[in-house]
């Protein structure tokens, strides 16, 4: 039995909050090798993620989205999918980017303020999407291509919980139910829209429950339970390739979670939130409760772990030297790719701008 | 000689349509009620059994789902031409149109683009319902990354929508209703384009240009012929609004020193603004006369039983013309 | 046992095709003059439409939406109401509009062009809205309002199956959800949008599940059956005004029925359906079903339907005399009312209009 | 006279809202996280706790309903004051800012009014992510029925908010964030209005007229300064954008016979260009040399990397203002 086959409102878990496989549950058949990379994924984000925070801090960097706590719904859905799958994500998935091909100081680069960070050659990732769930209608329409084409590939959509209440999240799963598409809506639900709770944004018990609207399954999955997640994204995909007989080929998946730090750099969660509350849900920190699973399993011990976390940060430390050391993107690069050939206005617009610069010796307009 | 059909505008529509579909298999038609039906204009009549289901279908009614999902589309490789029934009824996909389709090749430096053609019938005097009569092409030629067209014939019809289809960036496409089925006109049989961002001199003439494009087009002729002897009107139909053809502009006005510009849209913001402030940026020095704006009332668009007071009409350009070569 | 307390799937009925009572329904507690009513505002709505499309073939009309068929909704629902109530109608709604208090006359002044019909002076409807579901939040808003106010009105929100695909259903229902707003959702799932079917809308067999994606109640009722119909509203408004605990105010109700005739007077409905589809409904006809029903309880014979006949013409044709000899709009009611204070820039364009009309010796712009 | 405080622009808009809530009952504060956490900005901080659940609260993130429930909320007789959290997230609102708010009085005859006031803080400058820095005031203020305001300074942060606020129709209340924090003023603790339509002449002078509004007035008045001995510059911060106070637009113009407009947004169909047209239409004559526009690029807001080469600045104004005396 499928396990998207369970009442809506029942969550799915593999591991507990000890890292114990729960009665009755799978593990999934995943190898030794898999299993550790998971684990080196999530380590891997969490100290970007940290890192990162504190670039902004000395004023390194723009504003930045954090996902500590995310880890294991990013890392666990990204590694379900094959080479052809595309990822569609809103702007906290540096983790499922970074699984899927996109390296950290891609990341870092567009939240440092260039777009090249979001260029994404040759990778079946979508730009960031900034406008909440408006990525959502896009994914129905990758979905959509790829059935066109006769493509086996499915389309994984990221979004918050906060994004299902908006008119693109309805339109964007009708379209899905509607045209059948290949698509998996992934919803982290972290429990907050930046200061507004969960039981804010809605009045149903879970979210879940909304694919109800739309013909199509909804499932809840402890969305830091990494095994958990990967099993559940896994079946979704299998689904959305190869559909049951009368069943829809898209999910949502609502994976339950919670952002362990601030919702993006802007913002103080002390005014809004208990410590008390963040405590409790750290006892959940997908990575310690991998790490404990995989350390019963004799995959990992002390030895193992220091190495990991020496790999990690020296991939880390890498990384922002990367992002740090790339050239400034150039004035002109302002007209570039607007559109395909450059209108004459436009190029007379940026004629404008560089006999300022030069006018002015170059000085104007540099911080 | 390739042989010729005689069409109205929607016709050339429908013709170009079926031209860009025949061409190139990544083109999709889709929108509310544009399979089976044809289209409430008919713009797409039997499209839908032609090139089956999958090229040509109906959407739930969703214009926000519709032009989001062309994005998703786009960025797969595809050419999708989604329809909008009315352009009244853009605004639940604006965001998608000017967050999305507008953006999408800066935003990812040119990995991934849009090469959509947003149709809409747009434009007032068919005695519609509320919204069906709007004319906001400024929200649009406001936003950079995306092109706008209208035509004003169907021999331009086919070939501006076929160039549009062809282009890789986002254009929205809006098509004056009121002159949906106003005349005919020879349409080549062949594909063929007509260049987005070429302006057409339909009338020449050296005492004044009068810009204008679209419905407004038949109206603005038949003021200069009306004044032909009294005043030589130059006039001009920009056809695409963005990019605009300012060479073609400027070049008129240098020579003739005096402008108007007629359009359906509100006067406030209106592109009469833009082609305003332009003229005097690059010619002020050959400008004789304020350049004159000819247009709708800075007010919602009417109910019907008030709408030819609303829409700018041959006597009212006249006058306008008039008082410009007489300033 | 509320009838709203049924399983979602399962239509709500009280009179069968023959209008005989089916097993087990309670016919709502209505008087016989009442019920009279009821049949007469049918017979009425009926009428006039018939003679507004026919208003419009002459081209004394514009564009007209017709709603032959969905009388027994619109009466049986707007019956449903307390004078306090208000309604939130769309393009279709003139029956509701008519019983709550709108001459046929300001129906027809409205579809003729003029602003007029559309002022609603002193009633509890709100104006026509075309930009389909756009309404939806407004309802919602009212409801909110109503509820600041601590007033004991509730607001239904009429709209059809198509606007359940638009993003501001999605919206608006989730609002009335979290603000627990005494508002019901009527949808007038009448089978098509334009031409496109409710099964290509969206891939659920139902459009009151959709309720499950709110947190609220949703329920389908047989649309022709005006008993049906006013019992399940009045129970949503009574829900609305003294919710049980646990339970939200807010209903979504699915009154499935069909429409007779074309989506608007521009529509050929011959292009995407058959005529036996709509012959079949014509078997639900609301109007034949309510009158045997009443005949069979004495209240309603061979005299008296004549008697209502003639009354339903006689109020019609007054009410075309009435609409169509209403003058014609100013032309400086264009600029009225678009602000409260007329800006100068506006006054001026008005001035200019007047100066144009008089050069012309008021022949420019005029038909 | 009556005590002041010396108060940043964002607390300005705080205190204005306290103002209202304070003085009308049917005022209610509403949008994401303008409750218990205070806005994004800290515009509505304290409010919630001050005023209740009931006056001041959060809704779900969804702008269309915000603006939607806005409008319903208005035809009940209510003072809605909603917030959007970023002028480029107004577009998924869009359709009901341009169909309901700014059309509910000519469709019903003025029996339901919209007296909303939407508030959104807009602009660049800020180092933001995409679609954080938008100026998009041309799409309102080319659509009759709104009203639009963009205060520059604290004193009039309040005092135009308090007009908006009072005022019987929607008004569109775009919040520079660049300087939210910039500086303070000294603000009386009454309530008082400062009167919508009327523009502010910031500086007067004789030899050109600059007209801008916003964040962008004090680089102007920089500017401005810098020139003076050279250039002798008026600086007349328009403040209400719909409807603008073309007398003094005309009346400064006239004085002067020069003008440049400053403003962030794009330049083609940016508010610039209504203020070229109107110009060259109403004082041609006096016209010495073309009306100059300084502003943003035709191109989307790049990130911000790049944004100081997007934004005018002084340098930029001076050149543009030196340019147009020279002419
Ligand atoms: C359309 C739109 N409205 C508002 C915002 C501002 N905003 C950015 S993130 C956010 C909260 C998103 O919450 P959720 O969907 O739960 O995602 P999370 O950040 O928790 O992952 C808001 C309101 C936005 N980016 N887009
Ligand atoms: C936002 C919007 N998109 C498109 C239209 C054009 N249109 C008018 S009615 C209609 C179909 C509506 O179907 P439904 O909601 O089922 O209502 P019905 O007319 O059947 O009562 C469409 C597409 C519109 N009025 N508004
Ligand atoms: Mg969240
Ligand atoms: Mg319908």
């Amino acid at each position: 039995m499928s396990v998207l086959e369970r009442d809506p409102d029942e969550r799915v878990q593999v591991l507990d909050e000890e890292g114990r496989v729960v009665d009755g549950a799978t593990v999934p058949d995943l190898s030794d090798e898999q299993l550790v990379d998971m684990y080196r994924n999530m380590k891997l984000a969490r100290h970007f993620d940290q890192r990162a925070v504190s670039l902004q801090r000395q004023g390194r960097m723009g504003t930045y989205p954090p996902l500590s706590g995310q880890e294991g719904a990013q890392v666990g859905s990204a590694m379900a999918l094959a080479e052809r799958d595309w990822i569609v994500p809103s702007y906290r998935e540096h983790a499922a980017m970074y699984v899927r091909g996109l390296d950290f100081d891609q990341t870092l680069r567009y939240w440092m303020g260039d777009e090249r960070g979001n260029s994404l050659d040759g990778l079946n990732i979508m730009p960031v999407a900034v406008p909440i769930a408006s990525q959502i209608p896009h994914a129905a329409g990758l979905g959509m291509a790829i059935d066109y084409r006769d493509d086996d590939a499915v389309a994984v959509c990221y979004f918050g919980d906060g994004a299902t209440s908006e008119g693109d999240f309805h339109e964007g799963l009708n379209f899905g139910g509607v045209f059948d598409t290949p698509t998996v809506f992934f919803c982290n639900n972290n429990g907050w829209a930046i200061s507004v709770p969960r039981e804010e944004q809605t009045a149903t018990e879970t979210l879940a429950q909304k694919a109800t609207a739309y013909g199509f399954e909804g499932i809840q999955v402890d969305g830091m339970d990494p095994l958990a997640v990967y099993q559940v994204t896994r079946e979704a995909v299998k689904k959305a390739r190869e559909p049951p007989v009368e069943e829809l080929r898209p999910t949502l998946i609502e994976a339950v979670q919670y952002r362990f730090g601030a919702h993006t750099t802007a913002d103080d969660p002390s005014v809004y939130r208990d410590e008390e509350e963040v405590e409790r849900w750290k006892q959940k920190d997908p990575i310690p409760r991998l790490e404990a699973f995989l350390r019963d399993r004799g995959v990992l011990d002390d030895e193992r772990v220091a190495e990991i976390t020496d790999s990690v940060e020296a991939e880390v430390a890498d990384t922002i030297e990367a992002a740090e050391s790339i050239e400034r993107p150039s004035a002109e690069s302002i007209f570039e790719h607007v559109y395909a050939e450059m209108p004459r206005r436009l190029e007379s617009q940026m004629q404008y701008l560089q006999r300022l610069r030069e006018q002015h010796d170059g000085e104007l307009l540099e911080e | 000689m390739s042989t010729t059909q005689n069409l109205t505008l929607v016709q050339a529509v429908r013709d170009g349509l079926k031209c860009e579909l025949e061409r190139d298999d990544d083109v999709v038609v889709f929108g509310e009620d544009v399979g089976e039906n044809g289209g409430v204009f008919r713009a797409t009549q039997g499209l839908h059994e032609e090139f089956g289901e999958e090229r040509v279908f109906d959407t739930p009614l969703a214009e926000s789902g519709i032009v989001g999902t062309a994005v998703g589309m786009a960025a797969y490789g595809m050419v999708p031409v989604p329809e909008i029934q009315f352009s009244g009824f853009m605004y639940p996909g604006f965001d998608q149109i000017v967050s999305h389709a507008a953006r999408m090749r800066t935003r990812s430096r040119g990995r991934f683009t849009v090469p959509m053609t947003l149709r809409a019938p747009y434009g007032g005097g068919i005695r519609a319902p509320e919204h069906h009569s709007e004319s906001k092409e400024a929200f649009y030629t406001h936003e950079a990354g995306l092109k706008v067209a209208v035509p004003s014939t169907p021999h331009d019809t086919k070939g501006l929508l076929a160039a549009a289809i062809r282009d890789p960036d986002p254009v929205v496409f809006l098509e004056p209703k009121l002159i949906y089925r106003a005349f005919r006109e020879e349409v080549p049989e062949e594909p063929y384009t007509v260049e987005l961002g070429d302006a057409a001199v339909r009338r020449e003439g050296t005492d004044v240009s009068v810009f204008t494009w679209g419905a407004m087009t038949r109206p603005t002729l038949e003021a200069a012929e009306n004044l032909a002897g009294e005043v030589d009107a130059e006039v001009v139909d920009l056809r695409t609004l963005s990019p605009m053809d300012w060479d073609a502009i400027v070049d008129s006005f240098r020579k003739t020193g005096r402008a108007v510009v007629v359009h359906e849209a509100p006067k406030t913001g209106g592109l009469g603004a833009e082609i305003a402030a332009t003229i005097q940026e690059e010619a002020l020095l050959y400008q004789e006369a304020p350049v004159k704006r000819v247009t709708g009332f800075d007010t919602p668009f009417p109910l019907y039983a008030l709408e030819d007071y609303y829409m700018p009409e041959a006597a009212r350009i006249e006058d306008g013309i008039r008082e410009t070569v007489t300033f």
